[in-house]
């Protein structure tokens, strides 16, 4: 299952990629970060297809998609 | 004759915060309701939303030629970092106003007296996060309210902000006093520091 | 600012004001009905408020694509008989240059604020006194020009007027070069009643008696009458060197020399009735302070306090008006003074002046530099116990 | 632990501290712009065997113009307010195969910038422009640019716009632009895809890029992307353009001789074999 990665010092709780997953695997959390933005978090992973969608259009570069060939060829738990 | 007394009174945040806009209202209360000479100056960094941005009201019956804080009597900080970066220039027994949300490790000392108010809590019960700054400006109107009038702030705010946001700005102020009140009680004006709050 | 502004002239009372809205309805007050302005921070405010209040005095107000064009409108709008202003910061008052040149040569009463801003390049966005020796020397070729220097939110609404005054009487720019501190702060504004405030427009020929036929458009007098657009006098405004009818034909030596002499011997050799300096605690006094602009308001803080805690025997004195320099007026007041102190926002530039008008009138001069902010009264303290104790 | 792909192309911190998160506001289309410009390089230093040191960014002056300001691990240049083009212009000269891309905004380049925009454009000089066009001045406080709709109140015309807004891409093709295209930043793939063409492009690339400022319009990002979707229509899907929907895509594509290429035909004739 693919896994996500947000930085919690660069998101600014925008929450771009939340609206433009296709799949909705992923939504606004409860938590903030320490300058009172909302930051995303998993919400069904097995949903996400891999399209990178919300890499793309992140304004911060805060938010990073690892899938499972990626965590496989990096070792990484699955 | 040296310079005249001054009251001086520093709030701090990040931009976005609407720090700049209590400085303004405070100003206008003291010079426009109160009848008083008050200089209001703002700092601010390029950012329009995350940067650091003060706003410092000097408040003084007579002449006022230096336009900025020198030593606060009065330090509103709602973050973290305008905090950490102000408060050594709080005079000694002078007033500490936070957002307990976001100041949180205040050192146990006798030098100024700390009062912590969820700011952006009671303000997104009341409309929005942003009121954060109209909740933070009732609670500090109760701190300082030897200085000036409660009415001469509410004349103030219908000054400054829209009349369309009117009523949640009033509520906000009315809430930040009564939470001040309410957790506050045996606050006599000279009292000296009694740490935590809450 | 209360709602009954809304619809004409701020009525008499006292405002809380930001320093940008003060210099606007100076601006307005004066008579100013032409503002051009180009986005720009630190100045921005005095273009919105601008935008919001001219319109509402029967005024017009434009955004331009850029400073360069911003300032030509103003050219333009004094032609055909309207005063006009505009504000910038820095980066725009260097845009401007070539139009303050232009205005110099042709005489055209015009008025431009610098809230000037750090430099050089981008530089940064606070406080500044960087600009004041651009003020004097931006503009390409001989001339001079006229400076203001305000240090509080009344002084943005006084100098303003006085800024327009100034211009149509002497048929020159005018620069108001104020200070990001200065636009930003809000204190108090006192507005007198209008039949209070002194008002001054252009001599014009018809008022003295000069028909069309025998008008020179740069001629008549030092400061010439100026004929507006509109008005059949057939007036040709020419930045070429030109005689006194304008015509730019016959060159000639002397007229070259005698024309450009006369327009900066205008301002130059009118310095006294021009410029103006504030004094305290002048009288025989070991040191003084020299400033000018918001740093006057830390040096006088700074003065008192030294006076007052150490007994020290320092004056200050403020240059109300930069340029024309008031030399003459430095000297009646500056005698064997031990140390001259020069504070200012930037790494001394208005001390070149100072030292060559006081050069056999003290032993020392101290610049005090500081950039991209107002100097803290110690700072100023600091260096007068210095030398002082 | 993955971190965004395109990090690799910034300069996260340095000896005077983090650099990071960026000093747009929450929610800012020149973030996004940046990101989409980023990929669509990395895909052609891949593709087209360009070394990094080949490309260059230069910018104006605005929040368009912030991206080149201390963030990218490219040469770069953050200079005078509407001066970028002449700027580029310039390198270009000294440099004739660099892959210069610029960042402006619809103030920066149709405002202060507009006659060298036109001046550019009718040379064909070999340039991608990224306008991110957000209909206002953001850096200085929202005030009206030359693309603000009429009507529309801003900080200096409070009593609505009086002004026609410019038609950026039509002022570029009719000023020679042998590129020229408009995009959205709710359209990503299709932007990225458009900025790899204006690279290639050998001549001037103008891509208009439709953008968000959150902050002065007081509304979400998101809700503004929905906004710029709805309110464009692709030119391929209609021929006929809809009243009220602004026409997105590629309005030019033409080959046609770029300025350093008919001038290195001048060097060829004109200078001995050694200068060549």
């Amino acid at each position: 299952m693919n896994r996500l990665y947000i930085n919690q010092d660069y998101c600014k709780g925008c929450l771009i990629c939340v609206d433009v997953c296709p799949k909705h695997a992923i939504g606004a959390s409860d938590r903030l970060n320490s300058k009172g933005y909302i930051l995303p978090d998993e919400i069904d992973m097995s949903e996400c297809s891999g399209c990178m969608l919300c890499e793309m259009v992140c304004p911060d570069f805060a938010i990073a998609v690892e899938t499972d060939e990626e965590a496989y060829r990096h070792g990484g738990e699955t | 004759m040296g310079g005249d007394r001054r009251y001086e009174i520093r709030i701090a945040g990040f931009g976005g915060q609407g720090v700049i806009t209590v400085g303004k209202i405070l100003g206008t209360a003291f010079s426009v309701f109160e009848g008083k000479n008050s200089v209001n100056t703002q700092s601010y960094g390029p950012e329009s939303r995350g940067g650091a941005c003060k706003s410092e009201v000097v408040v003084s019956d007579g002449q006022i030629n230096y336009p900025y804080v020198r030593k606060a009597d009065v330090l509103v900080a709602l973050s973290c970092l305008a905090f950490e970066t102000y408060i050594p220039d709080l005079k000694k027994d002078g007033i500490l106003l936070v957002d307990s949300r976001s100041i949180t490790d205040i050192p146990e000392q006798d030098q100024y007296r700390v009062y912590r108010v969820p700011t952006a809590e009671i303000a997104s019960e009341t409309g929005g996060v942003k009121y954060q700054n109209i909740v933070a400006l009732g609670a500090l109107y109760y701190l300082i309210r030897d200085h000036l009038e409660e009415s001469s702030l509410r004349e103030a705010i219908k000054e400054n902000l829209p009349p369309e946001t009117r009523d949640v700005n009033m509520a906000a102020f009315t809430k930040g006093i009564q939470y001040v009140k309410d957790h506050y009680q045996a606050l006599g004006t000279r009292e000296k520091s009694h740490g935590q709050g809450i | 600012m209360g709602k009954e502004s809304e619809k004409h002239l701020l009525s008499p009372g006292v405002y809380y004001l930001q320093g940008s809205q003060a210099c606007t309805e100076g601006a307005i007050t004066a008579g100013c009905r032409v503002y051009a302005g180009y986005p720009i921070t630190p100045a921005s405010e005095v273009m919105e408020h601008a935008a919001l209040r001219l319109p509402q005095v029967g005024g017009r107000f434009i955004q331009m694509e850029d400073e360069i064009s911003s300032a030509s409108v103003l050219l333009g709008a004094s032609w055909a008989g309207a005063k006009a202003m505009t504000a910038t910061s820095s980066p725009g008052f260097s845009l401007m240059q070539e139009v303050i040149s232009f205005a110099i040569m042709t005489e055209t009463p015009l008025v431009i604020v610098d809230v000037q801003r750090p430099g050089p390049g981008q530089g940064y966005i606070t406080t500044s006194q960087e600009d004041v020796m651009q003020a004097r020397w931006g503009h390409h070729g001989e001339g001079s020009i006229i400076a203001l220097s305000p240090a509080s939110v009344q002084e943005m609404y006084d100098f303003t007027i006085e800024a327009f005054n100034l211009a149509e009487t002497w048929r020159s720019p005018v620069l108001v070069m104020a200070e990001e501190t200065v636009a930003h702060m809000r204190e108090p504004l006192t507005i007198p009643p209008q039949n209070q405030i002194e008002i001054l427009t252009r001599k014009k020929p018809q008022d003295l008696g000069i028909p069309p036929h025998s008008f020179l458009p740069y001629g008549h007098d030092i400061v010439p009458p100026m004929a507006n657009w509109g008005e059949g006098y057939n007036v040709n405004h020419v930045s070429l060197v030109h005689h006194e009818d304008g015509n730019v034909t016959k060159y000639d030596r002397k007229t070259h020399f005698d024309s450009v002499l006369r327009i900066k011997q205008k301002i130059e050799g009118n310095v006294d009735h021009i410029s103006r300096i504030e004094t305290r605690f002048m009288k025989d006094c070991r040191h003084v302070v020299i400033c000018y602009g918001s740093v006057s308001r830390t040096a006088v803080e700074a003065v008192m306090e030294a006076r007052r805690e150490c007994g020290i025997d320092v004056g200050f004195l403020r240059l109300v008006t930069l340029w024309p320099f008031p030399e003459t007026k430095l000297r009646e007041v500056v005698d064997n003074v031990d140390t001259v102190f020069v504070p200012e926002i930037n790494l001394g530039m208005m001390k070149h002046p100072i030292t060559e008008a006081l050069r056999d009138r003290c032993k020392r001069i101290v610049s005090i530099p500081t950039l991209g902010c107002l100097h803290s009264p110690e700072m100023i303290l600091s260096k007068i116990y210095e030398v002082a104790k | 632990m993955k971190r965004h792909p395109m990090l690799k192309y910034l300069k996260e911190k340095g000896p005077a501290g983090p650099r990071m998160p960026t000093i747009m506001c929450p929610g800012c289309g020149a973030g996004q712009v940046l990101n989409y410009t980023l990929h669509a390089v990395d895909d052609i230093l891949r593709e087209d065997g360009i070394k990094k040191e080949e490309v260059v960014f230069i910018s104006g002056v605005g929040c368009s113009s912030r991206l080149t300001s201390h963030y990218l691990e490219f040469d770069s240049g953050w200079t005078i307010h509407g001066r970028a083009l002449p700027i580029a212009t310039g390198a270009l000269l000294a440099n004739p195969s660099l892959k210069i891309i610029v960042f402006t905004g619809d103030g920066d380049a149709m405002a202060i910038g507009g006659n060298h925009f036109i001046h550019t454009c009718r040379r064909n000089l070999n340039v991608t422009i990224l306008c991110i066009n957000n209909g206002l001045y953001g850096m200085t406080g929202g005030q009206v640019a030359p693309t603000t709709p009429a009507g529309i109140a801003t900080t200096t015309t409070p009593y609505g716009n009086i002004e026609e807004a410019f038609d950026i891409c039509k002022m570029a093709e009719t000023a020679g632009a042998s590129y020229v295209a408009r995009w959205t930043t709710a359209h990503p793939r299709q932007t990225i895809k458009s900025i790899k063409q204006g690279v290639r492009k050998r001549g001037s690339a103008v891509i208009e890029i439709l953008s968000q400022c959150p902050v002065h319009k007081k509304a979400s990002a998101v809700d503004m992307l929905r906004e710029l979707k709805a309110t464009t229509v692709s030119i391929k899907k209609t021929s006929c353009q809809p009243k009220g929907k602004t026409p997105i895509g590629v309005f030019c594509d033409k080959n046609k001789p770029e300025w350093t290429e008919k001038y290195q035909e001048i060097i060829t004739q004109h200078s001995s074999r050694e200068n060549r």
